[in-house]
């Protein structure tokens, strides 16, 4: 039928050998058509990229090999195509927005060309005629006084505008199908809203089919109008937004729904007054120093930050990408040393004790960091990494042993993987060991920066539990890092939210998710997709 | 921009005097000396300490280390013990040659290294790639002087097709005769150079193939070659470029030898001939003029990163 | 960048044709006649009464000229003397200068400039220094006349102005004799036949000299040094490889006209090619020595060091070290054999070449085992060949063996220290002299005497008084006698290991004629057509 | 942020690429280091074995000098009728020794450094410098200076290369610590209160070990050339050493005459610096240290 874009039938591609599993994608079918946004939503493995890119025909075909099913773009079957006729498809029939704006435009070329190099490649217009076309589409995607901008090399651009860039490379030739892999995962939410915003109204203009990759359902909600779900390189379910959302039938699909963390939070207990556990008073970090001869580029990650944190209670500190949340964490472990201030755990001020000094006041405060695969050192089992903080401070071999067996049991893993390495496991596993690790210490405070940022919204939910039942369980303090406002929400009794290096806004977080003060708050809050869909409930 | 250059070339001043001083010290607690060799097979023990006096040789080596610091910094590289004339004249007299060879050499090696490097990377696996990497160890493994040998034994010796030795000047004898004289030594002492910079392009080329951007170029429907040229050589100059600077160091080595066997009046035979004859101020003025060129040199690769990269910016 | 690159190419060899006929054209412009010399060495420096280089002697021979010049049969002649008077008692000696010489600069040289120039030379050279210390007074009483009082008959008062190699006492003018003689001279005016072109001298790789058209060349035929030196070539120049394989090729490829010192390895190749002469031009040849350092142990024994000599058997230094045997002969005598004054008195010691026999004496001389520090030269092949087939016979005759690598300038630095071997001392080393410096006992390498004498400081109060005898002795009978005694005693006390006569021999393109036969590298009366 | 999700398209294809199998079974399969090590270990044997079935290699004997390769002399004989054969199967042991020993003797000081300059910050900018300043002075020359006026012995000719190749390996290791430092896991070790020895033996060192050895090798190789190319130029280990450098230079004069003194040890040469190269790239591309290539 003519308003179909692209259908795929059947579509299976092979792994190479000594691969976890036989197909990337197995008997995918789906259609995509004109003037639709199809968003397809899996967790990390699900395929969903794979998809994406057959269609393109941009698999390394060493690793990969479609070895059924059709592709039909616009009727006629892509994977029948010479690599000749598919560089004549890619860019005018068909277009791809990828993830990371930065990495996905050339460094080195003026942007205006590398949206001009599409028009080279497909068009005989002359160079004059392609300016004036690319000047078009930059407007087009409203980017801010286009002819200047015409000749900035990526990197003058923020994030936002560098997606836009993309966007507009995407369009210049008007394809009937667009595909965006997570364009908005590496952005900051009010930029991820602006841009979602863009590219339906582009959707809308243009009447193209797009074919809209994500794992992040906020997205979904906002953005889809049918959805695809997949696992392990299957289709496992399909249908309208609003099926999906509101009455998902595969489990699979409701598991997902359900560990998407709800944007209000629940209303907890008023904090009994514990002791302060952690102060920081006017805290300060300034980068960079003004040099004799650099003209002196400083930036103020941190300025006159102050924070309480008490045991048994969780302060999140929320913004978006240096908004100096992470500063403020590492000066607080003395990971680095804050320009000024004090750092208070109890009673001693830490802020500008010299390493010696500082060590035994180590064992008291720990820290998750975001990345699993980095967190651990690869060369060490996890059995030594969570044994070396303990027998640092004197912990016999025997008894590391046994605490550290009993932590794996209560972050649940099994005693047994003490002596495996990090590769062994899976990403949320390691944070799982990251978080035995610093308990091992024995602390009074615990600090997770973003540490369920980089993990699949079913995993983050499971360890988000954890670290609930672990502050619980040794009425610990906790300085929870995020950029996610529903993490935020449902661990939080308060929160603090940052802007270039200054506390803008603090308070419980019920109060300041209710009724923010303070306007950057509220942007924020405005800027989380899918505010109007509560999934949790649905659960 | 202007105070990163001021600020690079003070921080030059501190390599300089550390490379000034091991050099003196180095010459100084050394055994031989001038004296003896001028003084000939006849001398008498009289004679040589009178010429040691003559030449300062006998003063302790605080003073003359003084002396000569004292010196430089009057940008005066001293005078050769044997032929009288100053260092700089001597330099003067050697350059042209070693420069006009070191350039050919580079031109050359980038002409044929970087093509070779690429090609290989982008068919990495392939029959080509097999045959740069290999050409590439080898070109490491082969000592410069027997490759000397071969090419005169073969080219010169029994085929005839080109001089065997010597320079001669572009501006006296014309670009022919010039170009005729060099093949063979630009061919002996770029092999190893080629070898490391087709090696270096290899590497840096197949990391960018790997990067994003290449990626939306073939997105964009962009040719494979075009992608090449447009996208991948022009990020991969930079660490390109750097090599280039490194391996002046080493070519400078090569010249020696290469001279030595083409009889080629440069600098590289002057330091060899220096230290072969205890003419310190020669020895010392050279290896100076050396690191500093190479120090001026790898200042100059850094600043063209700013060409070549716009992100980069001092 | 493919793009760019073609770019270059095409422009390179776009530029290269035309200029390149271009530059062939003016190439062959030039008509005037070059000798092009591959010197034996690389002329270090100017001065060639500062130094005793080869190299610098034969430069000294191009620019310089000679009061008395030495003939094939090594006989003074004069040169820029026109007639000299001896009074009857041996102690007067008048030169007058010919006509016609002149400075480079054009000003005519005069009996002062001489006077000065054999002043500084008898600074510096041993003969000269024996010859002043029998001097009263030496003075030029006009412009063309000399007068040299002595205050004992001497013998050998031409022989020494008329001295053939290192130190040659050239003439300079005043102004430049005027320089310490500890100091090198930066004038380079002399009355030679070639002038040299300082600017154009390139240390180390290229020397030019041009014709001196103002030279009044002698009217007797040349012989060696003596006789009309007629510069026949309008340029001479030297280029310096420091390669011998690189230096034949050049030759062989015609690049090169004259190579004055290939290795007699090479001669077969160059004998191949049919446009190649390669013949021996020094009659004299070169004498090896392996010197012993007499005041360290165990070569202070005298007989530890004969017994080291009876272990020298001259072949076997000759055939390695020097290779075709048309290029070396042995020779028993201390002074070169084919000189007026060769003989074989005392020299069974050398002559023995037989381990055995070595292995006995040294056994009988109670030599106790202390090591041998021999210095090897490893930049000069030959030397570098003497040291190592040393060490073989002296291990072979029982004694404990140290080579010691190094270049020839640590060597000739190290071999100046008196000092016991645990302080860089040593205990021999090698080293060759060409035969005309050692034709009679004055030779520096012959004397006793430790203080003034050469490294190694042999002492010998027999030879030193038969060497000063010599210099006295006026008639060639007395000369011989004591020439005998000075070399009997020289082998009786072991001075030195003698190890054959060599001849190195020159190689020349066939267009190159009027080549001197003559110890020494003369280049006049040599033409190229 | 997300680099899981980033990862999908790889993850899905190349999950067990991710992981690190062992070094050793990797070496094994890796075609390259298989022959390059097998080449290199006969080069060994015959080092160690060599007088087995060779002549005294230093043994002089003018007769028959420069006398062509025969069933007498494999190699022919050289201007002192030395049996070439002979002193090549000895050459390989100097070669060997010269370049191992500046190989282990160049990583060990260039670790130190590179450890201190990489973590202690006041000692970097001077540490750094000298580097500079070494690395500015063209080895070969250093090497020739250095021997030539402090006298020629195995000890000397070692130094002298190993001088020169020091300041690659520092900067190598110091670019490794400054990469690794910034790792979460050794920021753990940090807030765990681990002392810097331990951070740096646990957590750094282990990250140079791969890169280093990929250095070696080079090192190694660059070695054993520098070594024969300052015999050329005659201010290498000492001529009675027969070392290939030695062999070949000696064999200069000769080489119209008599090409076989320069071609067998060149050969030799050339197979063995082949082999370690080749197990050094085979290393590279199996240890990957990507840092070891920005240098």
């Amino acid at each position: 039928m003519s308003d179909t874009v692209l259908e795929i039938k059947g579509l299976t591609v092979r792994l190479p050998e000594g691969a976890d599993r036989e197909f990337a994608i197995e008997d995918v079918s789906l259609t995509v058509g004109k003037g639709e946004i199809v968003c397809i939503v899996g967790e990390s493995g699900s395929g969903k990229s794979v998809t994406a890119f057959t269609v393109m025909g941009l698999i390394p075909k060493k690793d990969l090999v479609p070895v059924a099913g059709q592709i039909l773009l616009q009727g006629d079957d892509l994977l029948k195509k010479s690599d000749r006729q598919m560089r004549k498809l890619r860019g005018e029939k068909m277009a791809m927005v990828f993830q990371e704006p930065m990495t996905a435009l050339n460094p080195v070329v003026k942007v205006g060309d590398q949206i001009g190099e599409l028009l080279e490649i497909h068009t005989n217009m002359s160079r004059a005629a392609r300016k004036t076309r690319v000047i078009e589409v930059m407007k087009d995607v409203s980017l801010p006084d286009p002819e200047k901008m015409y000749n900035s090399f990526p990197h003058q651009l923020s994030g936002g505008q560098r997606q836009r860039i993309m966007i507009a490379m995407a369009l210049a030739l008007e394809p009937g199908l667009l595909i965006a892999d997570e364009p908005t995962t590496a952005l900051d939410v009010t930029t991820q809203a602006e841009v979602l915003e863009l590219i339906k109204d582009i959707q809308r203009r243009h009447g193209m089919g797009v074919m809209f990759i994500t794992h992040d359902f906020g997205v979904v909600a906002d953005i889809a109008t049918r959805v695809i779900v997949m696992q392990h390189g299957k289709v496992v379910e399909q249908g309208t937004r609003d099926q999906i959302l509101t009455d998902p039938q595969h489990p699979y699909t409701k598991m997902l729904i359900g560990s998407v963390p709800s944007l209000t939070p629940p209303d907890r207990p008023e904090p009994k007054a514990a002791e302060v556990a952690l102060e920081a008073h006017k805290l300060n970090k300034v980068y960079g120093t003004s040099g004799f001869f650099s003209k002196g580029r400083v930036v103020h990650a941190a300025q006159d930050v102050e924070l309480v944190v008490h045991r048994g209670e969780t302060l999140g500190v929320v913004g978006e990408s240096g908004s100096g949340k992470s500063t403020v964490a590492r000066c607080i472990v003395r990971l680095i040393d804050p320009t000024g201030g004090d750092i208070t755990i109890n009673g001693a001020n830490i802020a500008t004790m010299t390493e010696r000094e500082m060590r035994p006041y180590r064992q008291q405060i720990q820290i998750v960091f975001q990345d699993p695969y980095r967190s651990l050192n690869p060369r060490r089992t996890v059995g030594q990494s969570i044994v070396e903080g303990p027998m640092n401070f004197g912990l016999g071999a025997a008894e590391a042993q046994v605490r550290a067996e009993d932590l794996m049991r209560i972050v649940g893993l099994a005693p047994e993987a003490l002596d495996r390495f990090p590769h062994q496991f899976s990403g949320g596993q390691r944070q799982r060991v990251c978080i035995a690790r610093a308990l091992a210490m024995e602390p009074k405070v615990l600090i997770a920066d973003e540490a369920v940022s980089a993990l699949d919204v079913s995993v983050q939910a499971q360890v988000l539990r954890l670290l609930h039942d672990v502050r619980e369980r040794y009425d610990l303090a906790m300085l929870f890092i995020t950029h996610d406002l529903r993490v935020a929400a449902q661990i939080c009794d308060r929160i603090m939210v940052m802007q270039h290096g200054v506390v803008v806004e603090q308070g419980r977080t019920a109060d300041v998710y209710a009724n923010p003060n303070h306007p950057y708050t509220k942007s924020l809050l405005a800027a989380a997709p899918g505010r109007d869909m509560d999934f949790a409930r649905l659960a | 921009m202007f105070f990163y250059i001021i600020k690079r070339i003070l921080a030059t001043i501190p390599v300089m005097v550390i490379v000034a001083l091991f050099v003196f010290l180095m010459l100084r607690l050394s055994p031989g000396d001038p004296a003896a060799v001028i003084a000939g097979d006849y001398a008498t023990t009289e004679d040589v300490e009178r010429i040691r006096e003559q030449l300062g040789l006998n003063e302790p080596i605080p003073v003359q280390m003084y002396k000569w610091i004292a010196q430089l910094a009057r940008g005066d590289l001293g005078t050769a013990i044997f032929s009288k004339l100053p260092v700089t004249t001597l330099i003067g007299q050697r350059l042209e040659p070693t420069l006009l060879l070191a350039l050919c050499t580079i031109i050359f090696t980038v002409l044929v290294a970087v093509p070779l490097g690429t090609i290989a990377a982008y068919k990495a696996g392939s029959w080509i790639d097999r045959f740069v990497m290999l050409f590439s160890v080898a070109g490491f493994s082969v000592p410069i002087f027997v490759l000397g040998y071969m090419l005169i034994y073969v080219l010169s010796m029994q085929l005839k097709i080109l001089p065997v030795q010597g320079y001669k000047s572009p501006f006296e004898y014309g670009l022919w005769e010039f170009l005729r004289h060099m093949i063979l030594p630009v061919i002996t002492l770029s092999v190893i150079y080629i070898a490391l910079i087709a090696r270096m392009t290899r590497a840096t080329v197949q990391e960018v193939l790997q990067e994003d951007y290449v990626r939306t170029a073939r997105a964009k429907g962009q040719s494979e070659f075009k992608v090449l040229m447009f996208h991948a050589l022009r990020n991969a100059a930079v660490p390109i470029v750097t090599v280039i600077g490194l391996g002046i160091a080493l070519m400078i080595g090569g010249v020696v030898v290469t001279e030595s066997v083409y009889n080629i009046p440069g600098l590289g035979r002057l330091v060899l001939d220096a230290v072969l004859a205890r003419d310190y101020p020669v020895i010392q003025g050279l290896i100076l003029f050396f690191s500093f060129i190479y120090i001026l040199i790898n200042l100059l690769i850094d600043l063209s990163y700013t060409l070549l990269d716009p992100r980069i910016r001092y | 960048m493919l793009k760019w690159t073609r770019r270059n190419m095409l422009a390179a060899i776009a530029l290269a044709i035309p200029l390149g006929f271009g530059g062939m054209a003016a190439t062959d412009a030039t008509a005037e006649s070059v000798l092009r010399v591959i010197p034996h060495a690389d002329l270090k420096n100017l001065d060639p009464i500062w130094t005793t280089a080869y190299i610098s002697r034969n430069h000294g021979y191009l620019i310089y000229d000679t009061l008395f010049a030495m003939d094939e049969n090594l006989a003074p002649q004069p040169q820029m003397v026109e007639s000299w008077t001896t009074s009857d008692d041996g102690l007067v000696w008048t030169f007058k200068l010919r006509e016609g010489l002149n400075w480079h600069d054009g000003t005519p040289v005069t009996a002062a400039d001489c006077v000065a120039s054999l002043e500084r030379w008898g600074k510096r050279d041993g003969m000269g220094q024996q010859l002043f210390a029998v001097m009263d007074s030496l003075t030029a009483t006009d412009d063309d006349t000399i007068v040299m009082k002595l205050n004992a008959p001497y013998g050998l008062v031409l022989e020494s102005i008329g001295k053939i190699s290192s130190n040659v006492p050239f003439m300079m003018p005043a102004r430049v004799a005027a320089t310490d003689a500890f100091e090198q001279i930066d004038d380079y005016t002399g009355s030679g036949p070639f002038v040299f072109q300082k600017d154009l001298w390139v240390p180390g790789s290229k020397v030019v000299y041009t014709k001196n058209e103002a030279y009044v060349p002698r009217s007797e035929p040349v012989s060696a040094a003596s006789g009309g030196k007629i510069a026949k070539v309008d340029k001479v120049i030297w280029t310096y490889f420091p390669d011998q394989t690189t230096a034949v090729n050049a030759l062989m490829a015609g690049e090169i006209d004259y190579f004055e010192s290939p290795s007699n390895d090479l001669a077969p190749i160059m004998e191949a090619n049919p446009d190649i002469v390669v013949e021996v031009n020094d009659p004299l040849g070169n004498i090896g020595f392996a010197r012993f350092n007499h005041l360290l142990p165990p070569f202070d024994n005298v007989e530890v060091r004969r017994a080291a000599i009876m272990a020298m058997k001259q072949e076997d230094y000759m055939a390695g070290a020097v290779g075709d045997p048309k290029f070396w002969s042995t020779c028993y005598s201390v002074y070169p054999c084919g000189t007026p004054l060769a003989n074989e008195v005392g020299s069974d010691v050398i002559k023995t070449g037989d381990i055995e026999i070595a292995k006995a004496a040294l056994a009988a001389s109670g030599y106790d085992g202390t090591p041998v520090v021999i210095m090897q030269p490893t930049d000069v092949p030959i030397l570098s060949a003497f040291s190592l087939i040393s060490a073989e016979k002296l291990r072979a005759i029982g004694m404990e063996v140290d080579v010691q690598a190094m270049d020839w300038s640590t060597l000739t630095s190290r071999r100046a220290l008196r000092d016991p071997v645990a302080d860089g001392g040593w205990n021999i080393f090698h080293t060759w002299w060409i035969g005309a410096d050692l034709i009679d006992p004055m030779a520096i390498g012959f004397s006793g005497n430790p203080d003034k004498g050469w490294f190694g400081w042999a002492e010998d109060a027999a030879l030193e008084e038969a060497r000063s005898a010599f210099a006295m002795a006026t008639t060639l009978e007395e000369k011989q006698a004591f020439g005998r005694t000075v070399q009997e005693r020289l082998w009786a006390i072991g001075a030195s290991g003698q190890l054959g006569q060599f001849f190195t021999p020159v190689a020349y393109r066939k267009n190159v004629t009027g080549l001197i036969k003559s110890p020494v590298q003369f280049f006049w009366n040599l033409s190229v057509d | 942020m997300a680099n899981v999700d980033q990862d999908d398209l790889m993850a899905d294809a190349i999950l067990s690429r991710k992981e690190n199998p062992g070094v050793v079974s990797l070496m094994l399969n890796n075609r390259a280091i298989f022959w390059g090590s097998s080449l290199l270990f006969v080069f060994v044997m015959v080092a160690i074995l060599a007088p087995l079935f060779t002549a005294d290699p230093v043994s002089i004997n003018p007769i028959n000098r420069l006398k062509p390769p025969s069933a007498a002399t494999l190699f022919g004989t050289d201007f002192l009728g030395r049996d070439i054969f002979a002193r090549t199967l000895y050459g390989a042991r100097i070669s060997l020794v010269v370049g191992i020993a500046v190989a282990i003797i160049a990583i060990s000081i260039g670790l130190v450094l590179g450890l201190v300059a990489g973590y202690v910050r006041v000692l970097d900018a001077v540490i750094m410098r000298t580097m500079d300043g070494l690395m500015s002075i063209p080895a070969i020359l250093l090497a020739i200076a250095l021997i030539s006026l402090s006298g020629a012995t195995l000890g000397t000719v070692i130094v002298a290369i190993v001088i020169p190749e020091v300041p690659r390996v520092v900067r190598l290791v110091r670019a490794v610590v400054l990469t690794v430092r910034e790792e979460p896991y050794v920021e753990a070790a940090i807030a765990a209160g681990t002392k810097l020895p331990l951070i740096l033996s646990r957590h750094i060192l282990p990250n140079t070990i791969a890169p280093l050895i990929v250095q070696a090798t080079y090192v190694c190789a660059s070695a054993m050339l520098t070594e024969s190319i300052l015999g050329f130029l005659g201010a290498g280990i000492p001529p009675e050493i027969p070392s290939w450098g030695n062999i070949m230079s000696e064999g200069r004069t000769y080489f119209q005459i008599s090409p076989w003194i320069i071609f067998f040890p060149g050969i030799a040469l050339a197979l063995t610096v082949l082999a370690v190269n080749i197990v050094g790239d085979g290393l590279r591309d199996t240890l990957d240290p990507r840092i070891a290539r920005k240098m």
